[in-house]
């Protein structure tokens, strides 16, 4: 059908162009609360003017000049410098051009925070904590998903089993986020049993040798990583056992039981494979949430990630940064959502039939 | 569909609630918990609360430094370890024990002696955390000139120092005071080389004042604490007709109420009963604010559908590309905010949150039965039929997730108050933790610090937990045999 | 007298709810000869579906008791552990059309593999050989064998339903149990299915446990009724018998209530709601709505009367 | 039976439904309805039968304004409704009253019975509150769930599935509609209540002199409780007129079908194979051209596959839609 593989570019085309107008509209309102509408500028304002009288009083050239001439002089230096670096406009003219900038990923240079090689570009500084921060909560992530599925399905087989009562009565453990128990990992094996690192990613001084390196990257990830994991543990395995025992009592499965279909079998093409597109959407969902999602978790454990420099950039009132988070951020789940909007059709047999025939 | 919770009533819910073990024993906790907050609120008012909390030193001034919690002192009793309490010593409280004071005019002079005797017995396991002490003194011509000396059990007197009151109010804390530990450490110097010992630690003030006199002093980690009758002795000379000093001593302890202090001396106990109310304000606020507004507006998507539906989806998408803590943290560390404009802020962040892509497939689900077209049939309004045939049917399988919401905003507000963007006034647990995380009580040893308001929130998450996952069992009828 | 394929004893299938316990099939004895229907009638919540699954296996996760004994072939498959009863008699000697055909076909699979899985596990046969016989199976029910490469949401409702019935029928089972297996469809479509069912039958001399809500319905293919109320089997008749005069009151009332469409009889009902399953009325189960009842009705459970030649009912009129 | 006054009027009622047939593609239209003419006379009962997507249960929504009608007019005691506003539409709403199929679905679980059939009277300001919980009382007498007070006070879940059609029926009832229309009201309940239930709501309408459009697919219930059929097929009627002459001498083949379809309680049954065309009816978003039933039609001609059939009269009451009986 012709048609419809139009009407699948068609589908595609108008969900980019709406999730961009999203994107637009999230960063907009960051430029706006980022720059407090404006605000942040008006201290930029204050702050350059101080700096030009005090450069003025202090270079002996000008100490003999009255202070009306001298106040023309800073005036002067004032506007120029205004002017250079485009703050004569007004906020609203200029939100745009942030917006456009931001849209385009030229994320410009950071007013304080610099990059670990002492760069001010923010895509520098923020292109160095990405793999930090996708190294640990993207492994804590695939750990946790790949745990809670194959131990749910356990469970959902052996339903009312001992086992499966204490992953119920434990479930509720979760209700407590991970960075909390990452407090108490701390306090256990770091603080009182001293065999791991309180936090951070490397000691200090770091080592040299590649390979001492990277196994004290991994003792430093023990811990973080263990916060996560503990911290989904009863209640993922819970929540897939039961979703999973819903699903089990599904027509199709009861009759493909009856048929005498082998249960690893019905594990897997009855069970698993008409529920994949689901949970696949809310790990993929999940996995760029955790991204920004792991701020606290960062701060406790002094992990170099994104979330820290987030953390940090909010700190200082370091809009450029703070917007480049954002923008990339927006970018990578507008991304993931319509990634996922054309996956699910090609994945759902009853689409994919739609352009097979 | 689970409309289960509405037919069984508010208290048949109960009922059935208290069926389930968690279920039960999660009311058991709320309700402790709720009864304790409303014994706070009562017990301390907010503006004493406040006060007491932003009070620092001159409130506290008579606590110990991050002393230990009471409950400690009982553990390590059983372990045959007695850890000190503070000790007071007034002369302006006259039936006090331990007290002697005398003033005599010398005769034909301007002046008058003083003589001070603070005596105590010290039974503990252990050094007391500081020694401080408080002078009122009244002269009008020359600050009196006060003698101070050290009685330890067994007479070994030692001279610390002359101290003379700078003002009306003074005070001396000896375990900084730099003269003392100067005469100190020649004393135990000298007490070492006349056993043969040389010194290898030296001691701090506390830990030379009560030490047993033997080798055990060469090392601040081997001394051991002398137990018996000590002495401060305090002599001086006033000058003038009027004048007079009152001193009082205190020996801090290094255990403290039932929460024990923090840095600044704060009694725990404070921020630990008043985290509570506002974790529970706070949290139910929240969740039953943004639960009831995603309610609304989810029904008006599902039920209305066109262009308010798509504008409301299009919002929720917007929320889902918005990184929610970044944003909340970003407002919170610009704006400068206290605990309600974070809590409206929270809500506003939320509004558009994911709960509402669930309930408004509910809510088209519900639009289809039957009894929504009845009662369109006989004439229902929208209005009415939203609020009155719809809203009630949706409310039941929200409620589990209200209450099982509760922990995730009370975390969130003690996340933000360990970043340092929580209320700067209100004690809550977060701040607590938060101070104990800057004040490195992990690395210091002091666990009850951190411990204490974690079991508090974990109380209070594990209540809103478990009734949350026994209503909902309660609602949904399919998880209920499975 | 010709042996039974297919004898049932004492069956009884219990489960637990958190409101009680559901007595849903209790004692029950039928038999079933080669070749032979047997229509399971009764109102819905009367325990039908629940002795199906109870025959097949396929229990609640919430069973409470399972006991009796059903012998196939001279076997008693009840003693068999789960693993043999899986390799031993699903689909190999009874096979199930489930109720709600729509919903018994997994939406992500082919037809067609669904047809051949039995063959697959079964009978180790080759995914490709297994399919040939699924195409053949497909054009057995009215099919075209093409047809094996769409997935059920390219079907209508009755070709699901015809492929279900091909996938029942694929490893040539004894017995078939058919649980509503039209009651989804309009009634042109549902007489072509029993028309398929018929022919399958006579040609195949297959063995039907009919499973239906409806009367007139289980009169097309019944050699033998039997009639449930609140878990029990209360009359066992030969169709001959049973469409002419039913004997128990309950099930003279049901046959009286069904509404006919070529002669003009007068039209009649059963007052009151049937039973809970939970707290059966004492005595007989039928006694708060049969117009017969009398004391002993109310007291004492009734045991089942041989009215002669496989006729039995459960009622104190006949004891 | 005499020559009463008209009710209600449906004139080419047409209703099409926007369909999205996949995520991507151009909606398209199921036309449920499509091009329907009946009258209901005051006080009669008319049975409308066809098999599920035929369009019957849209057309009764359709009437009802629970849709709006596509193209066509409904004219209801002389006056037009096809199109009513909001304000006289309440009006419509209080004149005719609808039975739905699913008695557990179609009571709001959270309330009460007594509040459950006061509803329609609170919606439409009628009396006090003594006044109409009163009104309450005698709709449930009427549809004898009694005692009264006892069931008033009961929420759904405590009732079976015929008790709770028959507070459906009070429901529908206690405005006191002219018309009412019911749509499979007894095809979900238990075989042994369903002609209690039918003989319940056969009295009401009688006594009450209620219009009344029975919407089934069981051709077998029609004739105890109605008197002129209507047979609906792919949107539109094929068939209609009294309804001993429909089943006596059906004149469209898929009547025919329709009734060789349908067994009654016979020994016999199991020895013989029914007569009935092959096929299911047809999709109605691409409908057949001509006749609609021409696909499946044992008798189909050439000129079926291409024009509409005309209406034929049948020669006492209604008219059947079909080439075979053209006048030529």
């Amino acid at each position: 059908m012709a048609g419809s593989k139009k009407g699948f570019i068609k589908f595609v085309v108008k969900r980019v162009v709406t999730v961009y107008i999203i994107v637009m509209v999230a960063v907009y309102l960051t430029i706006i609360i980022a720059n407090m509408g404006g605000y942040v500028d008006e201290i930029m304002k204050g702050q350059l003017m101080l700096q030009i009288r005090m450069q003025l009083k202090g270079n002996p050239e000008y100490s003999t000049l009255p202070p009306a001439e001298l106040e023309k002089i800073a005036q002067g230096i004032y506007e120029e410098e205004l002017k250079r670096r485009g703050l004569d406009q007004p906020f609203f003219i200029r939100s745009f051009v942030y917006m456009k900038d931001a849209l385009t990923l030229d994320l410009g240079r950071a007013l304080y925070m610099t990059s670990e090689g002492g760069s001010r570009l923010v895509k520098l500084i923020i292109l160095e904590r990405l793999p930090y921060t996708v190294m640990l909560f993207t492994t804590a992530m695939l750990i946790n998903f790949t745990l809670h599925l194959v131990i749910g399905l356990y469970l959902s087989r052996r339903h009312g089993s001992k086992i499966d009562k204490l992953f119920i009565a434990l479930a509720p453990t979760s209700i407590i986020p991970g960075w909390f128990y990452g407090i108490f990992l701390i306090l256990i094996f770091a603080a009182y049993l001293r065999v791991l690192p309180y936090g951070g990613i490397l000691d200090v001084p770091p080592p040299t040798d590649p390979i001492a390196r990277t196994l004290n990257i991994l003792e430093h990830m023990v811990l973080p990583l263990s916060s996560w994991i503990i911290a989904a543990f009863f209640l993922g395995c819970y929540g897939r056992r039961t979703f999973f025992l819903i699903f089990s009592t599904e027509d199709y499965v009861e009759a493909a039981k009856a048929k005498g279909v082998p249960s690893r079998r019905l594990t897997t093409q009855y069970i698993l494979r008409p529920t994949l597109p689901p949970i696949i959407t809310g790990f993929a969902l999940s996995l760029i949430g955790s991204w920004s999602g792991a701020i606290i978790t960062e701060t406790v454990f002094n992990w170099p990630g994104l979330g820290l420099i987030a953390y940090q950039a909010i700190g200082a009132f370091d809009t450029p940064v703070i917007l480049g988070f954002t923008v990339i951020y927006a970018y990578l789940l507008a991304a993931t959502v319509v990634i996922l909007d054309i996956l699910y059709g090609l994945v759902d047999p009853r689409i994919k039939v739609m352009y097979g025939r | 569909m689970g409309a289960e919770g509405m037919e069984l009533g508010f208290k048949g819910v109960l009922k059935e609630l208290l069926a389930y073990k968690s279920g039960a024993l999660g009311v058991v906790i709320l309700v402790f918990l709720v009864a304790l907050s409303i014994y706070t609120v009562v017990a301390i008012p907010y503006d004493k609360a406040i006060k007491l909390w932003r009070g620092e030193e001159e409130v506290w001034i008579e606590n110990p430094r991050n002393a230990q919690p009471i409950w400690v002192k009982y553990w390590e009793y059983l372990r045959g370890r007695n850890l000190p309490e503070t000790i007071k010593r007034d002369t302006s409280d006259s039936k006090q024990y331990g007290v002697y004071k005398s003033l005599r005019a010398i005769p034909g002079t301007n002046l008058k002696r003083l003589y001070i005797e603070f005596s105590f017995k010290y039974e503990y396991d252990d050094f007391p955390s500081e020694i401080n002490i408080f002078f009122s003194s009244k002269f009008n011509e020359s600050a009196p000139i006060l003698r101070i000396a050290w009685e330890k059990p067994g007479g070994n007197k030692i001279e610390l120092l002359d101290f003379i009151p700078r003002d009306k109010y003074d005070r001396l804390y000896l375990s900084i005071e730099h003269d003392v530990l100067k005469v100190l450490r020649s004393y135990v110097e000298e007490k070492l080389y006349a056993l043969g010992k040389n010194p290898e630690v030296p001691l701090s003030v506390e830990k030379a004042l009560f030490a047993v006199e033997d080798e055990s002093m060469s090392s601040s980690l081997t001394v051991k604490p002398l137990k018996g009758t000590y002495k401060l002795i305090i002599e001086g000379l006033l000058f003038g007709k009027d004048s007079d000093v009152d001193a009082r001593l205190i020996i801090y302890g290094k255990v403290y109420g039932m929460c024990g202090t923090d840095h600044l001396r704060r009694d725990l106990t404070i921020a630990m009963l008043w985290g509570l109310p506002i974790a529970l304000s706070f949290g139910l606020i929240a969740s039953l604010t943004i639960t009831f507004l995603q309610l609304i507006i989810a029904t008006i998507s599902g039920y209305y559908g066109g262009w308010i539906d798509a504008l409301i989806q299009r919002l929720t998408e917007l929320y889902m590309i918005l990184p929610f803590l970044p944003f909340l943290i970003m407002i919170a560390a610009f704006y400068k905010l206290d605990i309600w404009v974070i809590l409206a802020a929270i809500i506003i962040l939320n509004i558009f949150g994911g709960g509402i892509k669930s309930t408004r497939a509910l809510v088209m689900q519900i639009k289809e039965y039957p009894y929504i077209e009845a009662a369109r049939a006989y004439g229902a309004s929208s209005k009415r039929i939203v609020l009155l045939y719809i809203i009630p049917k949706i409310l039941p399988p929200v409620i589990p997730g209200l209450i099982g919401a509760v922990p995730g905003y009370v975390f969130l507000e003690a996340a933000l108050s360990l970043l340092g963007l929580g209320d700067p006034f209100l004690p809550t647990w977060g701040k607590v933790i938060n101070d104990s995380y800057r004040w490195g009580a992990l690395y210091k040893g002091y666990y009850y610090w951190v411990l204490q308001p974690s079991f508090m929130l974990i109380l209070t998450a594990f209540a809103f937990a478990f009734i949350g996952f026994a209503l909902d069992k309660i609602v949904n009828p399919k998880l209920r045999e499975i | 007298m010709e042996q039974s394929l297919l004898d049932v004893r004492n069956l009884h299938l219990y489960y637990a709810t958190r409101k009680g316990v559901v007595k849903a099939v209790d004692d029950i004895s039928l038999s079933l000869k080669r070749g032979e229907t047997v229509a399971v009638v009764g109102e819905s919540g009367c325990g039908k579906t629940s002795t199906a699954r109870a025959i097949i296996r396929l229990l609640p996760r919430n069973v409470h008791l399972y006991r009796g004994s059903i012998i196939l072939d001279g076997k008693n498959i009840m003693e068999l552990d789960d693993e043999r009863f899986r390799k031993d008699v699903r689909w190999k000697k009874i096979s199930m059309v489930f109720q709600g055909a729509m919903n018994s076909l997994n939406p992500i699979l082919k037809a067609g593999y669904q047809v051949a899985e039995p063959l697959m596990i079964h009978e180790n046969m080759s995914k490709v050989e297994a399919l040939k016989r699924a195409g053949e199976a497909l054009r057995m029910v009215g099919i075209h064998e093409s047809f094996i490469d769409r997935y059920p949401f390219e079907l209508s409702g009755g070709m699901k339903q015809r492929v279900v019935i091909a996938m029942a029928l694929i490893t040539r089972p004894q017995i078939i149990i058919l649980d509503e297996p039209t009651s989804a469809l309009d009634v042109i479509t549902q007489a072509n299915i029993m028309n398929l069912l018929k022919k399958l039958k006579n040609e195949l001399e297959l063995s039907y446990i009919f499973i239906t809500h409806d009367i007139a319905l289980s009169s097309e293919l019944a050699d033998k009724v039997a009639v449930m109320y609140a878990g029990e089997i209360v009359e066992m008749a030969d169709a001959e018998t049973f469409y002419v005069k039913p004997s128990h009151p309950y099930a003279e009332k049901l046959m009286a209530s069904v509404p006919t469409l070529r002669t003009d009889k007068q039209l009649d009902f059963i007052p009151g709601a049937p039973p809970s399953l939970i707290y059966p009325p004492p005595g007989c189960r039928f006694h708060p709505r049969c117009p017969y009842a009398f004391d002993k009705c109310m007291k004492e459970r009734p045991t089942a009367v041989d009215l002669g030649s496989g006729h039995y009912v459960k009622c104190w009129l006949y004891a | 039976m005499s020559e009463g006054e008209m009710i209600l009027t449906v004139e080419d009622l047409r209703k099409f439904f926007e369909l999205r047939k996949g995520l991507f593609s151009k909606p398209v239209y199921v036309k449920a309805v499509d091009g329907v003419t009946f009258t209901l006379k005051k006080g009669e009962s008319i049975s409308l039968v066809g098999e599920s997507g035929s369009g019957k249960t849209t057309l009764g929504k359709t009437i009802l304004r629970l849709y709006e009608p596509t193209k066509g007019k409904i004219i209801f005691k002389d006056k037009d409704v096809t199109h009513l506003s909001s304000e006289s539409l309440m009006w419509y709403r209080r004149e005719t009253s609808l039975i739905q199929q699913d008695p557990y679905g179609a009571l709001p679980s959270f309330l009460p019975i007594r509040r459950i059939i006061e509803e329609p009277l609170i919606i439409h300001k009628i009396g006090d509150k003594s006044e109409r919980l009163k009104r309450v009382y005698d709709a449930l007498s009427a549809v004898r769930l009694t005692p009264v007070e006892d069931f008033a006070s009961k929420y759904p879940h405590m009732l079976s599935g015929g008790q709770l059609q028959r507070v459906a029926i009070a429901r529908a009832l206690v405005l006191e509609p002219e018309l009412v229309i019911a749509d499979e009201p007894v095809s979900m309940l238990d075989a042994s209540v369903r002609i209690e239930t039918l003989t319940l709501l056969r009295n009401l309408q009688e006594t009450r002199k209620i219009s009344f459009i029975y919407i089934t697919h069981d051709l077998a219930t029609t004739k105890y409780f109605s008197e002129r059929l209507f047979i609906m097929y792919a949107g539109k009627i094929l068939e209609s007129g009294n309804i001993r002459d429909v089943i006596m001498k059906p004149l469209h083949p898929y009547t025919q079908a329709l009734i060789k379809a349908i067994p009654d309680p016979d020994p016999e049954n199991r020895k013989v194979l029914r007569d009935v065309p092959p096929g299911e009816p047809p999709n109605l978003i691409h409908p057949p051209s001509g006749c609609r039933f021409h696909p499946r039609c044992p008798y189909v001609m050439d000129i079926c596959r291409v024009e509409e059939p005309p209406i034929v009269e049948r020669e006492k009451e209604g008219f059947v839609a079909c080439w075979l009986h053209a006048k030529h």
